[in-house]
């Protein structure tokens, strides 16, 4: 199948050497050319000397999901030569360094020597630039193996080093060293080749932390506390680029605040206060930052405090692999903190998402009152998607919720027909009315408390009202259900009823499964979660089916459970397909689930 | 339970400040506290200073951790907003509330477990930061509210209720506090309204950090077998009852009033002996270096040095280092803060 | 019903006011006449001065649930005044504080005045004895009222005052003021009065929390870290109280190291490092600490260290109810911390299990090596309970797990045929074997970390490997469930189809409803969970039962959800009866829920 | 990736110690932090001071939070079990596991991010506390693992990978451990061998809680553009990969020499200097005020006081505080700590 903007390329390299710039280049370069890509880098927790890979998937399809069978493999790092030459698969290609030549256990592949370091070595002087231009001189050579346009290249290389010319001649030098070389010495271009093409026209190519933060600065956020921890630091660091460019007034003041905590506690703190106090505040963990917050979670879930909370999941449990993705913190964030606890959970799937569901959340946020979770993780965050531009509605008006202004203060009495209390529901959808500090002279003030308190927030010890406060706040989740984003349906047989039910960076893995299952003729519906609650939606479409395959990067099954609890499917509808190793999901993995399920014969066959 | 407060009828003849506001206009709900609690004459105090600064209340957010000490915030300015938040979280979600609007007046009130025990970290880090806030601890040497365990303030070898002897050294708040850069440091005592109001008056007036340590006697868990004056029936009837602790006696608040520049001796309701020394023009308040040796000989010698022990009157606030323009961030409406679609088009092509 | 050794007698006072002795004295009086007693505190968040009632079912059957219905109230603060006197059932009585006469707005009680005051005025000139012994005179008064015998109640003050001779006189002195007033006021005896009985014969009275901290003591628990919280505190308290007592040696020494930690945070991480170094080391907390701590748990399942947590529940969310009970942290604890976790956790139902059930902790976390959370909670904790005596099986062998000894280290590979591994599962069981600090000069030395690791300890960043290792761990969760107690099943009727599945406190109210619903012809099949993972009998009793009501004390309705997806039972099967207004529950709420499921028509009438 | 250590093959010409051990036996797996990295010379002066001191490995536990710096006990003691916990928490642990066997060494390590900020509460607390260990602190002023965020310990105006300065007063982890009774308190740099060897062996036989501020460049995010010895290509090139560190040069490790008494000025990757001023007899570190002040005194000359600065030799641990026998809790078999049958009767008769 692999053949004309149609392979997998992985490179093996060691961090810290360079080689993640020339990486990028390369995968930019072939998006640029208009080629669907998408590159996943698989780094380790350390800074320098670790093996660390770079996958690039090449798919005039379109297909967007990681896949197994590596056509080219570029081995740059000697530690992990072995284990990268064995990935190739048969009829595949090698390129290595081949200034000390190798012994090759493999005879079914094709190896391409390139003698880098010597080639390096002889041009130029200084060890640090020797270094640097060896990961440019093996994407030279493959400008000439799989037939790069070197025009294309140079823009992307000059769009990265703008305003440092110099550096950028340099670059070419070696780019040019690399090239000549191949095309000498190899039979240019491989089947395996790229052509100019379409289907990444129109799209951008960028990480979903940088769109998150993006996304907060669209929304209006204005407080953002955090505490570095891989996968979630890039979220506030991409914040704090994009308000510095649209968030500076002409005497240079700032329209934002971030303030780097000292731990996650003191960053949901800080957050929790800014949402308390009127302005939009977030901040950005993961795994262990999600425990160290739970019980702020509680405290802004009782006493109805609005807050963003990025999750950028990663491999668990513990500090477990903190360079790897997954799904694992779905049951720790739907009832994050003791007690009796339910939170607003959104599942964006791809950067696009990460950014407008940021606006989605503060709305939610404001409106419901409570912690609102936007639940990305590491693949999502990190990696280079290709994706659809960001778009924003001028006349999208950010919903505030229901926060009492100086005048709808006084006339709340007669307007409503009841006085003013804090966790009053006089509207019937659970959702009281606040005031904010410094509104009105006489009134509006009250305490906010972690304690039991009554309809006027006044202190209780009176278990009947407690009960009574904590029902409202239950049912304000019913409105929430009505709120949140409704799910992505994409019914392929109308009368089918086997369903699937998925979220977040397993779309395009499950989307390209269920097309070649189509096309073996197995047609089946499928749902993507985008929130939790659950909407009617959800339910419907559970209702409908008779077999519904839940498919997750957890251990436990977890959205199962959820499904199962909050959304009362009977359980032996619902079956799992779970994978939790910390990369990202490939089609071929949905596919066999699938069909294991529908027709176990032919999934026997295949294995 | 003490009647601080009385009900909010107005009294004609009840003095006003320039806001034509009286004191009750600044007091909140009935105290819940124990008859002669210290906390509850530091609430007065804070309500007297702010009477007498003719602050508008609702101007004024008033956060807290939890403890008898954080509910104190319940019993003083009722106008304003209160946010009793987690135990030893105030910091954090004071300067969260801070970034969000810079225009109120910031009154953070703390126990001595809520900021030396759990809240540590929040703390040194609220200082280091220069958040604008006044930061009160009422400061009893244990925990009140769970029945008297030694707090990390407790001076060492002071028995507790059960008679053990504390075998660590305590922690000094102001030390700490200087150390990590606060601009204005005090210390004082519950009872002696003289030098402690002024000082809370300045606190709120200070641009930054500003700490005070207020030694605030707890009642109830001061009266162990090792005091002086025991109150027999008392001791030996809660002894009764194990580990429960049962009958709480109602105490005179304790006051004291002394001149700058002496010394004087407090005895607590356990009857031990507090030696406080006055700080007088004598010593320099602006020297860092001095204001910590001061804290350090006065205790080699067995005494609390009191009054305002350091002030920085030329330091930046948070706000200042993010640079955040005068009008308060949660006023710019979003409309105005979100870049919109035209921007986003050149965002968009970066990306390509 | 109500009438001799049978009715509810409810003390309104002050805290603080040194009430609570008194009112312990009466029911530890009623106790030693033989008579089942149950007395619950309803106690304030506060130290002195606010309302604080104490309620005392005398029942010669023996049933010591709560029950509704207050047949005296000795009414003695004036501010609850009002509600007290609206709690009395028609025909009931008052005892009150005569010295200020009050207006009535009931005719249908019979009202006791007692002038207190005055005579205490008249009596004692030292405020601090006036105020002591108010209660005292009450408490004589009562003596008179109920038929109270002296020499028992002598003797219980004399106990509580043992040492203080003096004291002893001063008090019976105030008893019989007390007494003889009523005697000459009031026809005494009054209809409900008690006699000396057989019920409490055997039997003790003492709290779940006291009896935890002896049971630590008799499990062999050496490292306790603590940090204060209501309701939790006196557990390490008592546990200090009995290593005091059992733990010093002849030169003074104590066998037992008890820190007070700075927070819940260091407190778990003290526990944990104690018990990765080889002593029974625990924790005990309440949900806001239960939050805090979720971090370490996660690395405590992950890092597989053996450390028990007490978590004596709470009325939450957040800080809540501090003062009141619940069963609340079911799911947070069950699935604590971020990522994949299970954890195992123990339901004691009374103080005696709250004893036995500590040696069970400690060996379960040895044995499975992961942290075991005793689910106690403030009823239970902190309430004197009327219990069967503490008994220790000497011959009982503490099971201190796979911990290999220097020669059983240096034997391993032999014996095993396997190397030793830290996380190698060589017996099948998922269980690893592991070593202690400073076992062997060059064998058995490993690195103990929350990343991902191998079957040696080593770390990895392979994500098969992980998952090997987690599905391993997920495996030692079946091995648990073997090892767990076993539920306690009441068979009313063995060819019913409806069941009751309840645990903890709620035992006494859910025995007595049974019986009660038994007396009308209503049989039902009850099991008590003791233990997560559920045991076969668990799933067995589900199987058997068409209609499963699961009686617990949360919002959520926690532990039908740990049932759901854990036991897999379907969840129409499973209803709810919750009960979360933070007091004890009573039998009438039983036989409530469960008409209204069997009998609807009857329910209704009942209503 | 450095190779501070070679494959465990033993060289028969190798050194012994007492215990006939080489200095092989004392290392542990190959480092894989970045070649030059302050951390590994510290890691190789605590295998040194380990085998001058003769001491049997197994009978060492080291224990760590998380960070590049608790990555550190990885690469010492292979033969030592060791435990990298959560992060900021490396304290808590410590003292569980002291407290459970009073008889082994426990070396703790930890960075400046692991105790000045999430772990400052438990790095505090377990000073007051006396717990008996040697605690060290990799200090290079940021948060290597996390990509070089600023840390709490970093001096005021110190520019970042970045760029932008540093607005907040350092925290002296020295000053403080002083200030909160640490019986032992020095500070050195990762590559002054001659002094941090001794001061790592006096640390470990101190009995009580020693504490040891080591400066540890960290190669990879000092290296900054404000630096007066830019590596053009370097920094040219990792900003081109936007927010991305890709390129990681191979540094030399620093290191310096200098006699007591004297100061020494140390040029890092970035080229900012560092004086370092060896404090000499002239110093009594006996005395707490004046190891504060001469702490101060060098901070406002802009050095850094390096030496033993603090010593208490009369102190308790905690383990004296808890009046804990000899014998190692986790020793006492579970028979023999179980009261048994016979004294529970006694204790339900009290319940009756
Ligand atoms: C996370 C958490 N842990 C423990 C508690 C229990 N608790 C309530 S107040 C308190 C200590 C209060 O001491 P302090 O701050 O000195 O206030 P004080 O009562 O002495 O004024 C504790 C430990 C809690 N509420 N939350
Ligand atoms: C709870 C938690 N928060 C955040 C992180 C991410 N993290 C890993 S190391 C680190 C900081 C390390 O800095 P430092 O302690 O100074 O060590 P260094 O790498 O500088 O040696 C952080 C924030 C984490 N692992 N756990
Ligand atoms: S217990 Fe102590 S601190 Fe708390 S209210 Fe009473 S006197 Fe004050
Ligand atoms: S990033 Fe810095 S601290 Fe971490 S290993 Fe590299 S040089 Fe050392
Ligand atoms: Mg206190
Ligand atoms: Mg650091």
């Amino acid at each position: 199948m692999s053949g004309t903007n149609d392979f997998v390329i992985k490179f093996a390299t060691v961090n810290g050497s360079g080689s993640a710039s020339a990486n990028t280049i390369f995968a930019k370069t072939l998006f640029r050319m208009g080629i669907p890509v998408s590159p996943k880098n698989i780094f380790p927790s350390n800074i320098q000397g670790l093996p660390t890979w770079y996958e690039v998937r090449v798919s005039e399809a379109g297909y967007t999901a990681r896949r197994d069978g590596i056509d080219m493999m570029v081995a740059m790092n000697p530690q992990t030569y072995a284990n990268d030459v064995a990935e190739v698969v048969a009829g595949g290609w090698l390129l290595y360094d081949s200034t000390m030549p190798r012994l090759w256990q493999r005879t079914d592949i094709k190896v391409l020597g390139l003698p880098i370091a010597e080639i390096c070595a002889r041009i130029w002087k200084d060890p640090r630039q020797r270094q640097l231009f060896k990961n440019m001189v093996y994407v030279g050579a493959l400008t000439g193996l799989i037939d790069i346009d070197l025009k294309v290249l140079e823009s992307v290389i000059a769009d990265q080093l703008k305003g440092k010319e110099k550096l950028l001649a340099a670059n070419m030098q070696a780019v040019q060293i690399g090239r000549e070389y191949a095309l000498e010495n190899f039979t240019c271009p491989l089947p395996i080749k790229v052509r100019t093409a379409e289907g990444a026209k129109g799209k951008i190519m960028v990480t979903g932390n940088e769109a998150a933060g993006l996304g907060a600065v669209y929304a209006g956020a204005t407080v953002c506390a955090w505490y570095p921890i891989t996968p979630s630091t890039s979220l506030a660091e991409g914040y704090e680029k994009h308000a510095r460019r649209f968030r500076v007034t002409k005497d240079g003041h700032r329209n934002y605040a971030i303030v780097q905590a000292e731990d996650e506690l003191a960053a949901i703190g800080i957050a929790i206060g800014g949402g308390w106090n009127g302005a939009r505040s977030f901040t950005a963990t993961s795994g262990p930052g999600i425990s160290l917050m739970s019980e702020f979670l509680g405290l802004a879930y009782f006493a109805e405090i609005p807050v963003v909370l990025y999750n950028i999941q990663r491999g668990g449990p513990s500090t477990g692999m903190p360079t790897r993705t997954g799904q694992p913190d779905i049951i720790s964030c739907a009832y994050a903190s003791h007690g009796d606890t339910k939170h607003v959970l959104l599942f964006p799937s791809n950067p696009t998402e990460c950014f407008s569901m940021s606006a989605d959340a503060f709305d939610l946020a404001e409106r419901l009152q409570t912690p609102v979770m936007v639940m990305s993780d590491l693949d999502i965050g990190m990696n280079d998607w290709m994706t659809d531009p960001f778009t924003w509605d001028d006349s999208r008006v950010a919903d505030r919720g229901k926060v009492l202004s100086r005048e709808e203060l006084e006339g709340f009495a007669k307007a409503k027909g009841k006085p003013w209390g804090r966790y009053l529901d006089v509207d019937g959808d659970a959702i009281p009315y606040r005031t904010l500090p410094g509104t009105h002279e006489t009134m509006g003030s009250y305490f906010t408390r972690g304690t039991s308190h009554d309809e006027y927030a006044r202190y209780t010890e009176d278990g009947t009202i407690h009960a009574r406060v904590i029902d409202r706040i239950r049912k304000k989740f019913d409105t929430a259900a009505t709120l949140v984003p409704k799910p992505e349906i994409d019914t392929r047989d109308p009368a089918g009823k086997t369903g699937l039910i998925y979220f977040g960076a397993t779309r395009p893995a499950v989307l390209e499964g269920l097309d070649m299952l189509e096309r073996e003729g197995v047609r089946i519906n499928a749902l993507r979660l985008k929130a939790f609650p659950f909407t009617e939606e959800v339910k419907a479409f559970c209702a409908a089916h008779d077999r519904i395959l839940v498919v997750e990067q957890n251990r436990d099954a977890q959205m199962r459970q959820l499904l199962m609890v909050e959304a009362e499917v009977p359980q032996e509808k619902l079956l799992s397909a779970l994978n939790y190793d910390g990369t990202p999901m490939t089609a071929a993995f949905v596919r066999e689930v699938v069909l294991k399920l529908v027709e176990p014969a032919k999934a026997q066959a295949a294995e | 339970m003490t009647y601080i407060t009385k009900p909010l009828a107005h009294h004609p003849a009840l003095p006003r400040n320039a806001l034509d506001l009286t004191r009750r206009d600044y007091e909140g709900s009935m105290s819940t506290l124990c008859a002669g609690c210290g906390h509850d004459s530091i609430t007065a105090a804070i309500i007297e200073a702010c009477f007498e600064m003719d602050l508008p209340a609702h101007r004024i957010a008033k956060l807290s951790g939890i403890g008898c000490s954080s509910k104190a915030p319940t019993y003083f300015l009722g106008r304003s907003h209160g946010f009793n938040s987690v135990h030893g979280r105030m910091p954090s979600v004071t300067t969260g509330a801070n970034m969000a609007n810079k225009d109120l007046v910031y009154i953070g009130v703390s126990g001595d477990g809520d900021t030396a025990s759990i809240g540590l970290g929040q703390f040194a880090h609220a200082v280091r930061r220069k958040l604008n806030m006044t930061y009160i601890v009422m400061n009893n040497g244990c925990y009140g509210l769970t029945k008297g365990q030694f707090s990390a303030t407790n001076d060492k070898a002071s028995p507790s209720k059960k008679g053990e002897a504390n075998p660590f050294d305590a922690i000094d708040l102001c030390q700490m506090a200087i150390q990590l850069g606060a601009g204005f440091v005090g210390r004082s005592f519950s009872g002696d309204k003289k030098q402690l109001i002024p000082l809370i008056k300045a606190a709120i007036s200070y641009k930054g950090f500003a700490f005070l340590d207020v030694i605030s006697p707890c009642v109830t868990f001061n009266n162990h077998s090792a005091s002086t004056k025991s109150f027999d029936y008392v001791r030996a009837h809660n002894h009764a009852v194990e580990n429960k602790l049962d009958f709480v006696e109602s105490q005179e608040e304790i006051t004291v009033s002394y001149a700058e520049g002496t010394t004087a001796a407090v005895t607590l309701h356990d009857g031990s002996r507090l030696i406080l020394n006055k700080l007088d023009h004598g010593h320099d308040f602006r020297d860092r270096d001095a204001a910590i040796m001061t804290i350090r000989q006065n205790a080699n010698e067995g005494q609390v040095a009191t009054g305002l022990l350091y002030v920085n009157e030329t330091g930046d606030d948070l706000h200042d280092v993010l640079q955040t323009p005068d009008r308060p961030l949660n006023e710019i409406p979003v409309s105005e803060l979100c870049p919109g679609s035209k921007a986003l088009e050149a965002v968009n092509a970066r990306f390509r």
